[in-house]
């Protein structure tokens, strides 16, 4: 839309604040996702081994605790079948002191980055809203609210780098969380503070049961980080080379102080929304079936049977591997949390409030008028027996 | 009529009987607010659904379901994941004379959406002198007792009330989650339309096809009357309040009345202080928290216009003053059958009525 | 970052839900802020005079209206000196039909459009929140709370499409307003609806005391679109005939249904924030003599001059056209507004509530009895006299 | 020490004195809280400061004046203008160990950070059992009486006071400006402090460089001690009360207590109840809305727990239930020294004071 000089045409300064600013181009992200797997790259045989074993025990992690909420030990699980190879990516691009934040679907990259599972879980479990201590970790809550744990992921980042610390923080979200104002607001700070962030976003097609297309028009998701002046990249979120690849990348860039990036993951979610979910009501089953077809568990055995990584006798120590893993979770699982109502209270507040403090007593004093009940009726059912 | 929890509710003595010769059979709340929905939208075509999930699943809690499928995405409409910019294009499709009914997914996820609320949406018509009225529904899931983990079972009545320009409505009964959904939707005002969670799969009797009419936005109805003391209530306590208000006939001998808001705003002042300058007592019973909360401005304004009635000071029942627990001690925190009787055993029984006591001091 | 074909490699289907979507290379803004004036473009005569007309009796507007503020007859005015260009344009870009959605800032583009002045300013003169009505004048109320009133305009636009009518809505917003996540939000709704909708960003290089460089990373506010998937345009602000020019064109390819636009106007704030603040706390005097240089009304002028279709006379014209306007402003402004205190409840609701005819009531008895107090006042102080 | 209403204000009985030989000049709210802040950061190298317009500008008001100069862009930051962004940060910055005290620039520019006030910094704390503390103050210049024009004058304490796990707190006085927001940002339970917006250029006698100690918070203070009622309020209405309270001596003979709450959250419900335990009658003042605004859980509680104590119902005086007015009309919506007295009189000075009432019902 350049207009051409012309006859009557003079000289005009530009606007004196106009000053060309940073060149679009290199934060375009690459018109195809980017793949590792099956390109015949040179890699690393440890590194791909590892990827590997960390996937047939995530898929195996996410069978399991998809069982158990059957069986009514957990309230709910968003499982992340399908999406092993960005979860564990995740987890193993950061070192020791880098913090992931991930969301309610990404249990499993804490799991991988080797929390406890059933602390992990607690809060789909039930039994409290969180069950690590994130400062220990360096993994924060799960998170619920879409999109909200992106701006405190930037803040932590700018907090670590004010007071001098090598620390890299991963934020998780979704494609449906893009669309929230946090998302926007997150992304815009952590480039105008050049925090150590990387924001990883699963496109897993849906968001509940909207699809992709009903939550944005954008050429790719990545496609959004040019608004904020850092690079996008677009990814094939089941090569978990390429997302340990270019997850690994950012990170270290981010280190360098080069600034934050934004990851697309273009994967597939497997599962319904939830275990609550009936995702029949709103994809085709054909849909699911092709998307099986290029499931990360199973692209990574191909190209550890392609690069002589892997035998028949490999794959069945890995899934025996994931089977203790299950069975040592099941065990623990299938045993009833140490509940202690007074919690309720403790940790409103640094100290207890005098009506926290009534209240406390309150139930106290109910609880216990409750048990006497319950001892009276089985002292009595015990007659009647 | 059968609540959730099988206590037998009335509409009570202002409740309009249903039309003769129609069956009435059991019916969920939530299929009675989806027939609501259903009922709008082919009765006025200015009448719009969007949200999140709300096409084809039919919303998380099925209260959508087969809508866009009979009306088709234009009218009944996923929207990207974004509650401000749900509420916020309410708005403009308000300003255009269109009449969005929205839904927030769960109580705390329309917390994003509070701005455009606050700021815009209770306050527009007012900021117009009346040009720009907003008949805007906000519908809610609101509550607990579902076993959800966190940021699902808030109960945020209490922001939506100290917010002037906003009716705060919600149903108890199968019959006021049609009725009152349909007189919010009518209404020319913005309404926050609050569905208790747990009462979504009660049952009560009820005719679908020819649904009883039921008061207005803003009246009170006594669902029990007795003569001992009021419980005031709303949405998804007043089962517990009736099963409570049982309990203590038949265990205490106390008659209970039970008084069930329908809408916090309006506030039908009338038939609550009516009721407690009759009983000379009252208790206030919800399951959000209790400083603050709803049951505050409930507690203060009928101990002010009962002052010279009541036997014993105002008690609220409520929950703790604690973010909403974990589904494994959810049932601590929820106001139960047990701790609405011990709040009536403590209303000052001792002393006696006397109904002229306002004259004596 | 693409991987070439090694040894090893072996062919892998793309992800399944992978389609290369939207190209992004038509969505990006120019490299420089599109121009007209000084380029010798072929202009029409007319609508350069027009906008000439327009620009003087802004800027007078902008200058009478500051001048009363300081008279204490406005509670406030954020002036738009120097951005009279965009403002004017936005006005003229629009037709009978359409929907203007103004900032607080945006008093000018309301008045350009042809509203009462007086009733316009009714927000920042402090007798009411909003004096005209929107649906008659299709000028929403100038809205504070910054990028709030972006959804109302994707809102508005999508219903008039809805109801098959021919309506474009722009919405104006600053700089500063494209952090906040209803900026995000809005412009992902109208590109995934499609709606009829113009967003303008007026970047005037401040929010308050904040300059651009503290609000964003972007290589520029127009490359926020590509992330949206709407074709973003970048325009020198202060050239009258570009802004007109790129807005009639977003304007009708709305129309078309070809969705919206993002345009961001380059230009500045030569007045402080509002008469409260203090711009010299946060910016050197040289900055703003500079963008003096640059001025939306002296490059107008100077066009027409080359272009011969102005002299002398024609600008002693235009200045007295816009102090007889002035004048009008003054004089309607200096006389006291009509109160009426019954209006604080008459329009919270349809209907008042029994708790608002009470206090209704209760403000009738204080008014009345502090009347009786002034006049028994008063009569005492006359004989004391 | 005079208000800016010039009214004298005590510190009341619990009061701690200035320290002895320190110069005592007039100083206003916006300089003591600047004071506050210079001085928290001078002290601990964790509290950080950052919100929009902090930097240079100093803050609309000028309330960080001067700090960026003294302490550097990165421990007073200017930030992206987005309010959610700010208290999104500011919670991982709290993960991180940092103190990050933000401004909100005005009250009802508070609302687009809602979710992350509601959903994050109140429940962090609970959610981790204690492992991730959130000792961030969000400084909110509130209220009206500034000829603010549309959202530059809300009150919006109700909100904070609905949300368990946030403290707020509010000062009326220029000694408790400096040192209720040196307590909060000190403390480790995150606090909204709000500020009120008309009392900025209030002055009082106080001495910068050796500013008296406060107490607490969490403590409410007897400003002028009373016989005949108490009138409970806080932050920009204290002013108001203390010139009734002189009016009511003067021209009527009733001595009325004045109660300065100082914090919302946590409620001093001791000093409160003990007041009005003593004088048999109550009003509370705020210029918030009085429908479910923190009127209501003042009342209602006072109203519980004064019960055999009261000689006449509790009431509140309070801005009406509408959005806030426009500049030209707000004087008839803040409360004024006329209504409070009003309010007193209706107060059934005609019933006589039995302290033995209690026992005799
Ligand atoms: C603020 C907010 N709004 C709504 C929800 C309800 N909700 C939970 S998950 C979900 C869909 C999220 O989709 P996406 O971001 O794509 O993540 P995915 O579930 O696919 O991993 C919704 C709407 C929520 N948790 N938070
Ligand atoms: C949500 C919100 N936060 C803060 C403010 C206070 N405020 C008013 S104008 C302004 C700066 C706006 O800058 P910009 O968007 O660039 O518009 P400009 O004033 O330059 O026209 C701020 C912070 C507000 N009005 N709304
Ligand atoms: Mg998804
Ligand atoms: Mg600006």
């Amino acid at each position: 839309m350049t207009v051409l000089e012309q006859s009557g045409a003079y000289h005009l300064a530009p606007p004196p604040a106009w000053r060309p600013r940073r060149d679009a181009a290199p934060l375009l992200p690459d018109r195809e996702p980017y793949r590792l797997l099956g390109t015949g790259a040179e890699l690393d045989d440890d590194l791909l081994r590892e990827l590997y074993g960390q996937l047939v025990r995530g898929r195996r992690f996410n069978e399991q605790a998809t069982a158990l909420t059957k069986q009514g030990r957990l309230a709910v699980y968003p499982s992340s079948t399908g999406q092993e190879a960005a979860e564990v990516a995740a987890a193993l691009a950061l070192r020791e002191q880098d913090w992931l934040f991930p969301s309610y679907r990404d249990t499993l990259a804490a799991v991988a980055r080797g929390l406890d599972p059933v602390a992990v879980l607690s809060l789909l479990r039930g039994d409290w809203h969180s069950g690590y201590d994130p400062r220990e970790t360096r993994v924060a809550p799960l998170s619920t609210p879409l999109a909200t744990q992106l701006p405190h992921a930037v803040g932590l980042a700018h907090a670590a780098r004010l007071k001098g610390d090598d620390v890299v923080a991963l934020a998780m979200v979704g494609d449906g969380g893009t669309s929230e104002g946090d998302f926007h607001e997150a992304l815009n700070f952590a480039a105008v503070w050049q925090a150590p962030v990387v924001f990883l976003v699963q496109n897993n097609g849906f968001a509940i049961s909207v699809p992709l297309a009903k939550q944005t028009a954008a050429p790719t998701l990545a496609h959004k980080a040019v608004g904020y002046g850092m690079p996008g990249r677009l990814v094939d979120g089941n090569d978990a080379a390429a997302m340990h690849h270019v997850l690994t990348d950012s990170v270290e860039r981010a280190r360098r102080g080069e600034g934050p990036s934004l990851i697309e993951a273009v994967t597939y979610r497997v599962e319904a929304h939830t275990n609550a979910d009936d995702a029949t009501r709103y994809r085709d089953a054909a849909e699911v079936t092709a998307w099986r077809e290029h499931d990360p568990v199973n692209l990574m055995e191909r190209e550890l049977r392609t690069r002589k990584l892997l035998d028949d006798a490999g794959v069945r120590e890995a899934a025996e591997a994931a089977e203790h893993m299950a069975r040592g979770l099941r065990e623990r699982m299938n045993q009833d949390p140490d509940l202690n109502p007074a919690d309720l209270f403790d940790h409103v507040f640094a100290k207890r409030t005098t009506q926290l403090q009534q209240q406390a007593d309150q139930l106290r004093a109910e609880l216990a008028a409750s048990e006497a009940e319950h001892v009276r009726q089985d002292g009595k059912t015990g007659e009647d027996a | 009529m059968s609540t959730a929890t099988g206590t037998s509710v009335g509409t009570g003595e202002a409740g309009a009987q249903p039309p003769r010769g129609t069956a009435r059979k059991p019916a969920t709340m939530a299929q009675a607010l989806n027939r609501a929905l259903r009922d709008a939208l082919a009765e006025d075509a200015d009448v719009h659904i969007f949200g999140e999930d709300v096409g084809a699943l039919g919303g998380v809690f099925r209260v959508t379901d087969g809508l866009a499928a009979e009306f088709g995405e234009k009218r009944v409409t996923d929207t990207p994941l974004a509650e401000a910019g749900i509420l916020g294009t309410a708005v403009g499709m308000a300003m255009y004379g269109l009449r969005p009914v929205v839904e927030m997914q769960f109580d705390a996820f329309a917390y994003p959406g509070f701005e455009q609320l606050i700021s815009h949406i209770s306050r527009m018509r007012n900021r117009t002198r009346g040009a720009l009225p907003m008949p805007i529904t906000v519908r809610v899931p609101y509550g607990g007792g579902i076993g959800g983990v966190e940021h699902h079972s808030d109960s945020s009545e209490a922001y939506y009330m100290a917010t002037p320009g906003l009716h705060v409505v919600t149903p108890a009964t199968v019959a006021d989650a049609y009725g009152l959904l349909r007189h919010s939707i009518a209404s020319d005002d913005p309404v926050i339309f609050l569905e208790p969670k747990r009462l979504y799969w009660g049952k009560d009797d009820w005719s679908a096809d020819r649904p009883e009419a039921v008061p207005e936005v803003g009246r009170a109805l006594v669902r029990r009357p007795g003569t001992s003391a009021t419980l005031i209530t709303y949405g998804p306590s007043l089962p517990v309040c009736l099963e409570a208000a049982e309990a203590a006939a038949r265990d205490e001998g106390w008659d209970l009345e039970v008084v069930d808001l329908r809408s916090l705003v309006p506030f039908d002042e009338e038939t609550v202080v009516a009721s407690v300058r009759r009983t000379g007592r009252a208790v206030v019973v919800h399951e959000s928290t209790g400083f603050a909360g709803p049951g505050a401005e409930l507690a203060a304004r009928v101990s002010e216009r009962c002052f010279h009635h009541l036997e014993a000071p105002v008690l609220r029942v409520s929950g703790f003053d604690i973010p909403y627990p974990p589904p494994m001690l959810e049932r601590h925190h929820l106001p139960d059958v047990d701790r609405v009787l011990d709040a009536v055993s403590r209303l000052q029984w001792e002393s006696e009525w006397r109904s002229d006591r306002g004259e004596v001091r």
